[in-house]
């Protein structure tokens, strides 16, 4: 007799019962709940010795030094060096995940060449061929075609060694990027200043060498002129909150307060040869119009006048914000005449002179093609354009720089990802990243004496990795590799016998004469450390001019920079925030735009109530923001903090897209004197 | 051809006609399916849920169905304990919508958690301070217990029946009867209370926090009344529909009627009692934790209408019409009047979990907004047609309503 | 005989069932892996003289140096030592290429397990051998174990009962370490244990 | 390794100082290995165990200020929501140590500790946690990495406490000292904003500014004897702190 349905039914039922008596049903539960943990969903941290070294960051001009917490050899995370002369221990956001750069999705392992809006790998010998036809086609035809090198990060031994080379190049020009700082002979003794007045710059927040900045915070009162309410305006000690672009005009007013009051240094005055000129500029702005143009209470800025000068030693700064690009040079210089009334020039707790880190043979300065703006390009003159790294840039406006590209031109591009100005290149160069090469660092634009920091590489570049230097040399079929000429400057340093060297690993600080070789200097400064001369006995200049030929720029800036225009009421105001405004940013910066609301993120503009209402447009709508010059869609976010009448709009990463601020930035088009940091603009709901 | 299954005397419709009824609900059921597996493998990125709204629809109606559910075991306790025969009648019926109702709730909150390979734990290392340990061992437990009550049904199946050990199994379950209603109440009792309690112990929560008595906050008590309420007119609601879509009388009258005069029985002392509970809550608990009550009703759309609505007109407004004996007779009142006091139970778990989620509770918090996924609608659909399909084949096959035989007879 | 005949074939299924779960079963569980380089910490210790702490120390910042890298190993084998085939295709294989040997470790916790040798070497002063046996006696490798379904190795998640059967119970579990925190009265909590 | 005397570690966040940059929130992303967004998520479904929150004073331009406001879990030390909610046991507080901890592994998602957190300080992985291609060997080796479903939050960067504890078991001793430990956004924060330290031991400098006038706790009422305090000296933030919800800031 064979098994039936129901004999089947009793076995299985034994089987089932039985089974509850063993380890499967329980070895199965548990281990299966325990596999949650290691499923391949979650990834593995690595695992080897952990060890600490310590190289500068050259992400921005701030030059803080780092310390990275490395398994083996890959660092795991960054950190500040504690009693360092200039950053005193910080890093800034974008500086803690400064060791994603390298492991970008976007970064560029190999040479690039556009096709059409592509890019396709090419070998390097063909992008350096390239280059070197042009080169020779200028020379041969002997056009007035420039050949020119942007240099996002001016001052470096880098910067000498493309000024040198641009020197013997045909019509070569040494253009600075827009959003770099000159090399600056002036630096700001902070710790002892009495007043800030700040046009606009980001003093509190990211502004010079932070860490430097934050630590005297308690000790400097604040004056922030600002149209937005920054995070700077709003730690201010005061806040005046401006028509955007009437900088200047606000300047004078406080000029002619204190020069009516007679608040002013008498002697500095006296050391101006044009301050008879200077003062009957100020004349025609009295505290009345001044206050018609800025917006501001007159009495506000009489108090604001006083203000300055009552404590101590005060200086006045004009700010470029990382994503609304330069201030016109007439701004520049009716900010800078404030420093001459209130004599911080040369003055403890004012600006000092300093000098720079000595240098190697061969680079005098009369060897090296000069530094300028971009503005000081003839349009449609650059035939070739060499942009090195955008990696620290500040957002650029592409049309301010395309519209001195000749017809035919070609534009490499040095960089360690495709962001940024990279994106607008024929060709790519896989520069090394962040932490990969040994570089130099030079003195933070605001500080009052000379530094010379090294970059010691953490990490190994790609193999096919060319660095600027390297590129210049293989078109000139050989020459110096930058470690080299680093070297040569570092004996340059040794032998001047000047300053001292501060060490990142312990502290501590050896002055020069007491280092044995250039050997050994070059290894302490590679390992951690940065050499820094002694402070120059602080000066009053010699003679200084204030306005120079500029009186009539200044006149044009402080006259008001947004005439009134019927079709486009509004006012935009593009700004954004250090380290992320430009190119490539680490993905953990998503903490700040996307996952929380401390950035309001690269794909939103931001309006006072009034204005939102009378457009129509709600919080969280879309609206499209038009100018003369173009149009971008963005997200609102209605803000009661916002000057009505003003359209707020950051400049920087944004959930939808990595940065791209383009469309904005052009939007804003680019002024006669190479800004674009304000620019008229309608509203509407999309 | 199913005709062997079906009890004699009970007239059902062709089976292809059957068919036809079950069709879309199981396609609906392969929908909701899919949602759900959805979430299962992609994970809960699938929902609208956020990390403030980390309580959504699924919780909300969860704590409904179950609260609805509460006719199984009141009814149950009504029947074998206060020997209520009459109700016999809906017993059956009662029984089966527990089933679904529980069995649907555990399998979407099976769903809802985000690692359902270790909801064991709770059972390993509970936390015998959580209210959700508390309602996991007793609604686990209880729902064990309508499987157990639910067996003799089934094995009173027309061909079941042809097994005499089953036979023999079935009476023998028909003797603990009484003792499983009994253990069913007492569990149903604690887990409707720690549902309620879920919410009334969260001191973060000053919208939702409730004093304790005993060791209890207030919300468990009232959890248990109004769950306790609404059961039987839910049974009726239920009841009146089968009766519908079957096109004949099922129980007799004065058993609905009897339903409804118990749900507006308890629906008073409720709503007194919830009454009261809110006053202590405005003028004591919640200034006691820094805020004034008036501060959680300032945030349109959930305005004082809220609490009125919940307490009078889905509370008080129901309970007197069900109270009134000349009205209970005329179907429409009591239809409506039990209708309304199922919204008002399902509003009071809507404000307990969306309205405490929605609130702020810091000075820059805002009131948020939540609107679910079709993820999370299609799973929770799934559970209302997988209920459906479950009470249409017991409907057809078992015996839910002893009355219906002698009613056609008539 | 025919009465019986259900509950024969119930107790039938019961038993099969039964020895499926307690022999068939554990044997399952584990895949065997065998070690890429046969090592023998006995000819080590005898022949070359080295001590535990010349391959597994505790460095300064208190981490554990665990299993040596194989620059390690190049110390004394970048060139055949003895004249067995399995250093010279260690040899072939690790050290000329200076690849990294892909141990498999026996008692490598969980990631989310935090356990520091220095408390328990150097605070609490516990042997080496009261949780990896006396290891460094041994001449061979035993193969290494790892549980099919959790994903870890045997040594620090077998089945209590079957390890306790097979004789072979490092004692590397969480119930071990719980077990010994008490009897020596540490009060812990979760994350002093995990991370 | 349990302390003689047990800490009670908590901090001090002076709002006047701290300038909004973001630096703890990055700092602390890259400590615990908290994953990059999704490309879905949003500023509801991301993780910031630390995050920076504007409160605005409610008035508009040009007389609108705002101070920036460190959100991280506030370690209660009483009442603590979220420990008596978890059902398995997940969730406690470290008697040696003050710190809540949350176990990863322990945790079934419920996320009933969500609820029940006023200070919306946890926060739940809706997605697999997902680094960009290679960027995985850059995580913090004394972290475990969380799975998909589970809720994590801030523990105070334990895995430096460990760090700590190991080096001074290394040196021989059994207590580490004051300053040996500190959370990465306490170490991150350029203004210097956030003091650290044990709230127990009276002579430390946390202890004496949370006494300090101006000190103050978020929903102090509760009565969860949070160990983080925030100070400021505009009287308006305490105004703003006291009076709670109901005026909802205009900012996103």
């Amino acid at each position: 007799m064979g098994l039936g349905r129901r004999d089947l039914l009793k076995l299985m039922g034994g089987g089932a019962a039985g089974l509850f008596l063993t380890p499967v049903p329980w070895r199965l539960i548990d281990g299966v709940a325990i596999r949650t943990e290691n499923w391949p969903g979650v990834p593995d941290p690595p695992r080897g010795e952990v060890r600490t070294r310590y190289t500068t960051c050259t992400l921005c001009p701030a030059a803080c030094g780092v310390r990275a917490r490395s398994v083996v050899d890959q660092p795991v995370s960054l950190a500040g060096v504690a009693a360092h002369p200039t950053s005193a221990g910080v890093l800034c956001a974008a500086g803690l995940c400064g060791h994603h750069l390298p492991l970008l999705p976007s970064r560029v392992r190999q040479p690039l060449a556009r096709r059409g809006d592509k890019f396709q790998p090419v070998p390097i010998d063909t992008v350096a061929a390239a280059v070197a036809a042009a080169l020779e086609d200028i020379r041969n035809s002997g056009s007035a075609e420039r050949v020119a090198v942007l240099d996002a990060r001016p001052g470096r031994t880098a910067s000498l060694i493309y000024r040198r080379w641009l020197g013997t190049a045909p019509n070569g020009i040494y253009l600075l990027a827009p959003s770099a700082d000159s090399s600056a002979s002036l630096g700001i003794d902070i710790a002892r200043t009495g007043t800030v007045l700040s046009f606009g710059a980001p003093v509190l927040d990211g502004w010079g060498t932070p860490g430097r900045v934050l630590e005297a915070r308690r000790s400097f009162r604040l004056i922030q002129v600002e149209t937005r309410q920054s995070r700077t305006a709003l730690l201010a000690d005061g806040w005046l909150p401006i028509r955007p672009g009437t900088e200047a005009a606000l300047a004078l007013g406080i000029a002619n307060v204190l020069i009516a009051e007679k608040l002013y240094d008498a002697a500095a005055a006296r050391s101006a040869s044009d301050f008879a000129e200077y003062a009957a500029l100020a004349a025609e702005f009295p505290p009345q119009r001044a206050a018609e143009l800025t917006g501001l209470p007159a009495q506000t800025i009489v108090a604001a006048a006083r203000d300055f000068v009552g404590h101590g030693t005060a200086v006045a700064v004009a700010g470029s914000d990382p994503g609304a690009g330069p201030m016109g040079d007439g701004e520049r210089i009716a900010i800078a005449a404030l420093n001459v009334l209130a004599g911080s020039i040369g003055r403890e707790g004012g600006f000092l002179p300093r000098g720079e880190a000595p240098r190697p043979p061969g680079f005098e300065e009369a060897a090296l093609a000069p530094e300028h703006g971009i503005a000081d390009a003839p349009d449609a003159s650059i035939r070739v354009l060499i942009i090195d790294d955008a990696r620290a840039a500040g957002a650029w406006c592409w049309s301010a720089i395309e519209r001195k590209l000749a017809r035919a031109h070609i534009v490499v591009a040095l960089t360690g990802s495709l962001d940024g100005a990279a994106r607008h290149a024929d060709f790519v160069v896989p520069a090394p990243a962040y932490l990969e090469e040994v570089e130099d660092a030079p003195a933070p634009p605001d500080v009052p004496a000379a530094m010379f920091s090294l970059a010691g590489a953490l990490l190994k570049p790609p193999p096919e990795a060319v660095d600027g230097v390297d590129f210049l040399n293989r078109m000139a079929g050989g020459g110096a590799a930058l470690a080299d000429v680093l070297k040569e400057r570092v004996a340059a340093i040794h032998a001047a016998r000047r300053g001292e060297v501060f060490h990142y690993t312990d502290g501590a600080r050896t002055a020069v004469s007491d280092v044995k070789s250039a050997e050994d200097l070059w290894k302490a400064l590679e390992e951690g450390g940065c050499w820094i001369d002694r402070r120059p006995a602080p000066k009053q200049e010699g003679r200084v001019t204030i306005l120079g030929a500029a009186a009539d720029r200044v006149l044009e800036a402080a006259s008001g920079r947004l005439p009134a225009d019927a079709l486009y009421p509004l006012a935009l105001v593009p700004y954004g925030w250090r380290g992320a405004s430009g190119g490539a940013v680490s993905p953990i910066m998503t903490k700040l735009y996307q996952e929380s609301d401390v950035e309001t993120g690269g794909d939103t503009v931001e309006l006072h109530p009034d204005t939102a209402q009378r457009y129509g447009i709600a919080d969280r709508q879309v609206a499209i923001v038009q100018t003369r010059c173009g149009s971008c869609r963005r997200r609102v976010r209605v803000d009661d903090a916002v000057m009505p009448g003003v359209i707020q709009a950051e400049v920087g990463p944004s959930a939808s897209g990595n940065c791209r601020p383009e469309a904005l930035l052009d939007a804003c088009g680019v002024a006669g004197d190479g800004t674009w940091r304000l620019a008229r603009a309608s509203l509407r709901r999309a | 051809m199913d005709r062997s299954y079906i009890a004699r005397g009970l007239d059902r419709c062709a089976t292809r006609r059957f068919l036809m009824w079950l069709l879309p609900w199981a396609l609906l059921l392969a929908f909701g399916v899919y949602s759900a597996g959805l979430c299962l493998v992609k994970g809960l990125n699938q929902t609208n849920m956020d990390n403030r709204f980390a309580f959504g629809l699924w919780i909300f109606l969860d704590l409904t169905v179950i609260a609805l559910g509460a006719g199984a075991f009141f009814t149950g306790f009504l029947v074998y304990i206060l020997r209520m025969h009459e109700l016999k009648a809906v017993i059956n019926s009662a029984v089966v919508i527990g089933l679904v109702c529980y069995s649907g709730a555990v399998t979407v909150l099976m769903v809802d958690v985000g690692q359902p390979l270790r909801a064991w734990f709770t059972f390993w290392h509970p936390n015998v301070h959580s209210m959700l340990t508390e309602v996991t061992f007793c609604i686990t437990c209880y729902l064990t217990v309508l499987a157990i009550e639910y067996l003799p049904l089934l094995l009173k199946n027309r061909r079941l029946r042809q097994v005499p050990s089953f036979l023999v199994f079935e009476f023998e379950l028909h003797r603990v009867m009484y003792v499983l209603a009994g253990v069913g109440t007492f569990l149903s009792f604690f887990h409707q209370g720690s549902l309620g309690g879920l919410y009334g112990v969260l001191r973060g929560r000053p919208f939702a926090f409730r004093e304790a008595l005993g060791v209890w906050p207030s919300t468990f008590f009232l959890f248990v009344l109004s769950a306790a309420a609404v059961g039987p007119s839910f049974v009726l609601l239920t009841t009146w529909l089968v009766e519908k879509i079957a096109g004949h009388q099922l129980v007799e009258r004065p058993v609905m009627q009897k339903l409804g005069r118990l749900s507006g029985v308890l629906l008073i002392v409720y709503v007194l009692l919830k009454a009261i509970d809110t006053l202590v809550w405005m003028n004591r608990t919640t200034p006691a934790e820094g805020f004034s009550p008036q501060q959680f009703y300032g945030f349109e759309p959930f305005g004082v209408w809220i609490l009125f609505a919940e307490i009078v007109v889905f509370g008080l407004l129901p309970a007197v019409i069900l109270l009134d004996a000349r009205r209970r007779r005329s179907q429409a009142w009591l239809l409506t009047a039990a209708g309304f006091a199922c919204a008002g139970v399902a509003l009071n778990r809507f404000v307990m979990t969306i309205q405490t989620l929605a609130l702020p509770t810091l000075p820059f918090d805002r009131f948020l907004s939540y609107w679910p996924s079709w993820q999370e609608v299609g799973t929770f659909l799934a559970v209302v047609a997988y209920g459906v399909l479950v009470y249409s084949l017991s409907y057809r096959y078992l015996i839910l309503f002893p009355q219906e035989r002698d009613l056609k007879a008539r | 005989m025919k009465n019986y005949r259900g509950s024969i074939l119930f107790l039938a299924g019961f038993a099969v069932a039964l020895a499926a779960g307690w022999i068939a079963f554990p044997k399952a569980e584990y895949e065997r892996q065998n070690q890429p380089v046969q090592f023998s910490h006995k000819v080590h210790r005898d022949k070359g003289g080295m001590k535990c702490e010349d391959c597994h120390a505790i460095r300064d910042d208190g981490t554990f140096s665990g299993i040596p890298a194989v620059d390690k190993c190049a110390g004394c084998h970048a060139s055949p030592m003895g004249a067995t085939d399995e250093e010279k295709r260690m040899i072939k294989r690790y050290i000329e290429p200076n690849r990294e040997i892909p141990w498999l470790v026996y008692a490598r916790q969980p990631e989310n397990v935090r356990f520091s040798h220095a408390f328990h070497v150097k605070l609490a002063k516990l042997a080496c051998e009261r949780c990896h046996q006396a290891h460094g006696d041994s001449d061979a490798l035993p193969a290494f174990e790892r549980d099919r379904v959790s994903g870890y190795s045997r040594d620090i998640l077998g089945d209590p009962a079957l390890l306790a059967a097979s004789g072979h119970h490092p004692g590397m579990e969480m119930d071990d370490c719980i077990r010994c925190h008490q009897v020596r009265g540490v009060q812990d909590s979760c994350l002093a244990c995990h991370k | 390794m349990a302390a003689k005397k047990p800490a009670r570690y908590g901090m001090v966040i002076d709002l006047d100082r701290c300038t909004g940059c973001g630096a703890c929130m990055v700092a602390c992303a890259i400590e615990n290995n908290v994953p990059p967004a999704n490309p879905e998520a949003t500023e509801r479904t991301g993780i910031t165990w630390m995050r920076v929150q504007r409160l605005g004073n409610g008035r508009p331009f040009p007389d609108s200020r705002a101070v920036f406001f460190p959100i991280l879990c506030q370690q209660c030390g009483h009442h603590t929501p979220c420990v008596a909610v978890c059902p398995q046991n997940a969730v406690e507080v470290d008697a040696a140590t003050g710190i809540v901890d949350q176990m990863p592994q322990r945790c079934l998602g419920c996320r009933y500790c969500m609820a029940a957190c006023p200070y919306h300080a946890r926060y739940f992985n809706w997605w697999d946690p997902a680094w960009p291609a290679g960027m995985e060997k850059t995580l913090n080796p004394d972290v475990a990495p969380r799975m998909r479903g589970v809720v994590e939050k801030c523990n105070l960067c334990h895995g430096r406490l460990h760090r700590a504890q190991a080096k001074a078991a290394a040196e021989g001793r059994r207590e580490i000292t004051a300053g040996e430990y500190v959370p990465a956004c306490v170490e991150a924060c350029p203004a210097k904003a956030i003091t650290f330290g044990d709230l127990a031991d009276d002579q430390s400098e946390v202890a004496q500014l949370a006494r300090s006038e101006g000190a103050f706790r978020l929903l102090e009422k509760l009565g969860t004897e949070s160990k983080v305090y925030y100070r400021s000296e505009r009287p308006w933030v305490h105004q703003a702190v006291k009076s709670g919800i109901g005026k909802e800031p205009q900012r996103g």
